[in-house]
């Protein structure tokens, strides 16, 4: 405990001699924040000279191995570097699907090779990675995905169509699932990918969501050769580190989404936008009470999130109980931007205009409906609780 | 309900004039600009060669006199294709309101007009962020010259660019404490400002400032301001059911069509549960809104509750519609490209018009006497 | 029409002169109601005399051919000989099973002897059935039934046990399903047969509720003898007729059902309760909320369930419609039950005493909470639609 | 919550102690006279040996002085096992009210008799039909002696029959405006009638009348009401979790026996979903209740928000978890013979107790700040 208050005190007096002023400042918006990159612009000196000092201490990615960019932190030391930047509210100076997913794949099913030479690169910020999981045919199947790569001597021919890669159009690479196998039975014939995206016969499209633009792409794939070397783990076994990351996704969740919703209460919100009645009270007695019956909700599953990590903490699994805070906590969300909409009544119906900030909020309700869909649909969740947790009988 | 002839005939008018002139598309293409309008003029046109335009004036002024049942039927199918029209505002509230006039060269001035859609009119009778149409802030003044004014700002006044005429809800100030009168306003008076709010429906609508406006009163008092509701909320809860049939018959669709895990997810019991919950309960939003709107041609007594009971039925079912389509429809429903989102905008918006479900729900208790 | 207006003044005048004044009365608990039966005391002079004089007519089962012991009368006569017993208040002179459900069961299926015998005993009053449908092993999946009728040369021998028989140990007769090959699949081997309940090897169990006492009934039978005349349709066909009663059952329903919130409003119940506000409302708004919410889905289902009359009146068939009807029916009553005792509080938490006529509210309640599982679980009415309805593909 | 050593005792020991001395079967034998009792003194002397009957009375009075968390493991197993006893209303309601009177001799002289069950105590705070515990009628009176006399009457007084002490919350007609004192009423005072009101859930309940009853004050304000309630209802709500957490495992145990069409009902992807849904409802449920009993404990600013809160929850969850038990046991569920329905009334009575969900969610509110 000595030794970590000391390593305590070392990282306050680092954070507080090399955080620049700027990047103590709220993220404002998706583009505020620093993904990296061949291609990244970095909007101001602040941005570049925080993450060159992050990358040189290996705090971009402080649980990996010193040798592939990180600083080899125990997770306890990683905590204590968490809250303190915290505590001052520096930025996390860069991230991406490199750091969220492709790493911790790498580190566990990659090659002494991939890990040396992809890793490093990553935590310096210096490539971008997106995701290329679901296809329009594979969406909560995912294992029925049709995206075919055919092994030539010593490279793969990739053919096919990946859908929901955020940010396609600015990474410079991409991990991906394809079919290795088309004769193998589903999961059996998947395999695990890098490829560049300045490949020749890669394409992508930006899709446009009912709440208006998105970083989601749909990607085309044409003849795209792709090195032997970038196959990660075993031909044919990629579905394993597919599950892994699936897994590692789920348990990242049960925080609360961002946006305008974000640590605000609800009624202090309605209060503001329809009033006070005589004793102080919302005023419109049906709202007030679907608002508490609301926030009683997000207590609870608050309290059931902080048990959760309370047990995850101290060793006991989370397993397929990610299941069940992935399926309620985006419920509750979609839930709470219904209620708003009752509460903002026809402001809340704007579009445009500066009033609502761009129809603020009619674009985040709309935005919310996505959450039970992305990252696994709420019907999968119940499936999984159901087999996994209540251990019920398939049908 | 059981249609009779003429119901069965003008519903069938409505389905193919819809099917063949609407096109959900069209919101797009007005959103993006690519029409450069706020209502589809040629299907709006088609509508008042048909009669539709005038579907509530009397005959004596040119129009069909068909009853709210009849206007309930085309909203109906209206909502099935999201048709982009005036229609709620000019034939429905507007036409109501001046059918109710207490001055018979307003009704001979504008009703033919309405009746074959060379003009368009509009009820402005909302505020602020909720409605409350019985405690307007909007002030009429009566000039020395027995003319009057009005002073104040109205806001989500649909198809107010659009319109030649506008119905400002004011308070008269005659403290007879029988609430608030309809003006009317023309397009272009003097001080007249309107300033276009787009919604996520995508239709016009805008934010009106009225400084030392010229109006002429309807001259019928609160009971003008409240036919034209009523009717204006039975003929939204038509359309709303319209939604709510066609967003589910398309996620009907895809349960049959989509396959996962090797077969239909149409087979999977908790969806289909869930899409039988939901018929069920458009079923009985569509029985509702119907006996609404015949209770409303009856002018039987139970329509007051009735009116608010149905839109409020008729909003929810179409936001479940909507969500459930959605989530059933899985990323693809999410998409701009899909139509499904298309609907729950308007969903949202129409089951907010003329008061969302909390209002209606009140006015439901208090026409029950509780 | 003129017709049917003079039928209608023909019957005005008869109800007028033959129908008691305490007839017209109306029925106070299930008791007041007149079973008949062989067993069957009248508690009055006038519940034996209008039984009498509308049995002679044959309007105890006016649509039933006068060879039957009916009147012969079109759906039409009918429809005004209702009205105008609805117009003076007079009771249903008699009902019981028989008129339910075996009487059109034995007109479509029964054997000429078998009508001529049954169907004027039913008529009259003088035979009181009850129906063997359910056991414990077969629930919503009727068709595993297992009691089992081996058929000998001129009778059955019937062992096996029966569930939810509906007074069965006051009834005469039962109507029931058996098995009769026990190597056909399921409904294969299914025979309706009619067996006396004085028969040697009967007996009866009354089931208590979770509410109370009930009218169902355990029917076990050890060794019971029934002539062969007693097989209605053919041998192993008794399913066919099951699937008629089912549905003939479930078409009768969308009507409110009994007790002590028919017809009435929860909101004036809560006024009277709860009491009024300045402005004359229920003084306690998230419940008043409530409950207009809850009555306008009470009002949006009656204006179904007119709709789906006047259809069927018109000659549409129902069809799978009534599932509809059935499920939301029984689930709406249970919220309105769950209301009311949010309305009621603490008196509505009394078990016993005069106060509250025995724990009115509670019991009632409580057996609210079988209103959709009879007669067909929601699950099973929600299986209906989903297939035949909105034509789903079978899981 | 994470337990730690001592509270994971605890919980192991009133596991094993209600497994082994309560039985649901006990309600119908005590509600059909088998027991000729208002509780299960078998248990309640077991409780008491084990010194659950002290677990929030201090140590210098001979209790265990465990805290909220404690006493809500020990109402969560008894909710479990649906435990006749007086546990709720004399070591928790009156053990905590008595605990912050103002009176050192009426604290030595009860809370130690309560501590190891030699006497019972309860709460009496309700009169109408809705809990509304700040405003009683019930009148305080002093008399010339010093001495007061209470007026008015009482309903849903738990376990009153069996008392030996009423805490009965009254006007002291001081006019300082801060609400209701406890007075405590000694079984057999002069003036106290009781007559027994059954509930659904086969409880000892009763109506009170006081009629110049003498009483005692306890002499600390409404704040030894109010905290009195908190504890009662935060224990509650750990029993209420009991409650459903033995319904959904019986009904689960239920999924996987049953079968129809050939297989277990659990494999139903419709109820397989029901019953995940269910799962996570009881889970915050419970995390909630121990959340809100821990901030209790600690006397934590938000304690106020999270106590009802969790009632509130707790109620609701357990009322589905028994609602869904009888429709996925069928018929037999709505027998008498299964226990089911003992729990959905326990679910219902308990829910009710110290405010139901109306009340609670409104004070959450309040305690929100709007």
């Amino acid at each position: 405990m000595a030794e970590l208050e000391a390593w305590r005190m070392d990282v306050r007096d680092w954070l507080a001699a090399n955080c620049p002023d700027a990047m103590r400042e709220p993220v404002r918006s998706a583009d505020d924040h620093v993904w990296g990159g061949r291609r990244w612009v970095f909007s101001s000196e602040a941005q570049r000279l925080w993450l060159e000092r992050m990358a040189a201490k290996g705090w971009t990615a402080p649980e990996w191995p010193v040798e592939y960019g990180g600083a080899g932190l125990s997770p306890e030391a990683h905590a204590v570097l968490r809250e303190e930047m915290a505590r001052i509210g520096a930025r996390t100076p860069v991230s991406n699907f490199g750091f969220w997913m492709l790493g911790p794949a790498l580190l566990k099913f990659g090659s002494e090779a991939q890990k040396r030479r992809h890793l490093p690169a990553i935590a310096r910020g210096e490539i971008r990675w997106c995701q290329g999981y679901s296809e329009p045919g594979a969406g909560s199947d995912l294992a029925s995905l049709q995206t075919r790569a055919e092994a030539h001597d010593d490279h793969f021919v990739v053919n096919g169509r990946k859908i929901w890669t955020s940010y396609a159009d600015r990474a410079d690479c991409m991990f991906c699932l394809v079919r290795t196998d088309p004769d193998a039975r589903k999961q059996a014939g998947i395999s695990f990918l890098l490829l560049d995206m300045e490949s020749e016969g890669v394409s992508t499209r930006p899709i446009q969501l009912i709440s208006g633009e998105s970083p989601f792409c749909e990607t085309f794939f044409d003849d795209v050769s792709v090195p032997q070397e970038n196959l990660v783990g075993e031909l044919n076994q990629g579905w394993t580190i597919a599950k892994y990351l699936l897994t590692h996704e789920r348990e990242n969740i049960g925080g609360e989404p961002p946006g305008l919703l974000k640590g605000r209460d609800l009624g202090a919100m309605a209060l503001a936008a329809i009033g006070a009645d005589a004793e102080g009270r919302i005023d419109e007695p049906s709202l007030r009470h679907d608002i508490a019956g609301l926030e009683i909700d997000a207590m609870a599953f608050r309290a059931l999130v902080d048990d959760v990590r309370a047990r995850a903490e101290a060793g006991q699994g989370v397993g397929a109980r990610s299941a069940m805070l992935k399926y309620y906590g985006t419920e509750l969300n979609k839930r709470r931007y219904d209620l708003m909409m009752d509460v903002m009544g026809a402001e809340a119906l704007e579009w445009e205009g500066e009033r609502t900030h761009g129809g603020q909020y009619a674009r985040e309700w709309l935005r919310s409906k996505g959450n039970s869909i992305e990252g696994g649909t709420s019907e999968i969740m119940l499936d999984i609780v159901a087999a996994h947790v209540l251990e019920l009988p398939r049908g | 309900m059981l249609l009779n002839d003429d119901q069965s005939m003008l519903a069938d008018l409505a389905a193919r004039l819809f099917t063949d002139k609407a096109d959900p598309d069209t919101v797009r293409a007005i959103r993006d600009g690519r029409i450069d309008s706020g209502y589809d003029q040629t299907l709006w046109q088609a509508m008042g060669e048909a009669g539709l335009t005038g579907i509530l004036v009397p005959e004596a002024h040119g129009g069909m006199d068909f009853g709210l049942v009849g206007a309930g039927l085309v909203a109906r199918e209206a909502g099935r294709r999201l048709a982009m029209t005036p229609y709620v505002s000019s034939a429905v509230l507007a036409a109501t309101a001046l059918g109710a006039a207490d001055d018979d060269a307003l009704r001979a001035r504008w009703l033919p007009a309405l009746a074959d859609a060379r003009a368009i009119a509009t009820l402005a009778c909302d505020e602020g962020r909720h409605h409350r149409p019985h405690d307007p802030a909007t002030r009429a003044v009566a000039g020395g010259d027995g003319g009057w004014h009005l002073q104040g700002e109205k806001t989500l006044v649909s198809d107010a660019a659009e319109a030649d005429l506008l119905l400002v809800s004011a308070d008269d100030g005659d403290g007879d404490g029988d609430g608030p009168c309809l003006f009317a306003v023309e397009a272009g008076a003097a001080g007249l400002t309107i300033e276009s709010t787009p919604l996520l429906d995508s239709r016009s609508c805008a934010r009106i400032t009225l400084d030392r406006t010229p109006a002429q009163p309807l001259g019928a008092g609160r009971p003008a301001l409240d036919a034209s509701l009523r009717a204006g909320r039975a003929v939204l809860a038509a359309e709303l059911v319209g939604i709510a049939r066609e967003v589910f018959a398309r996620t009907l669709g895809y349960l049959h069509e989509r396959r996962q895990f090797g077969r239909a997810i149409g087979s999977f019991q908790a969806l289909q549960h869930r899409a039988a919950h939901l018929s069920v309960e458009i079923e009985m939003a569509e029985a509702l809104a119907f006996r609404a709107l015949e209770a409303c041609d009856r002018d039987e007594p139970g329509a007051d509750a009735m009116v608010p009971a149905a839109k409020a039925k008729a909003a929810a079912v179409a936001r479940v519609a909507a969500a459930e389509g959605v989530q059933m429809h899985g990323g693809m429903g999410m998409t701009d490209e899909f139509d499904i989102g298309l609907f729950m905008k308007r969903a949202r918006a129409a089951g907010h018009t003329l008061g969302g479900d909390r209002y209606c729900t009140d006015a439901f208790a208090r026409a029950r006497g509780y």
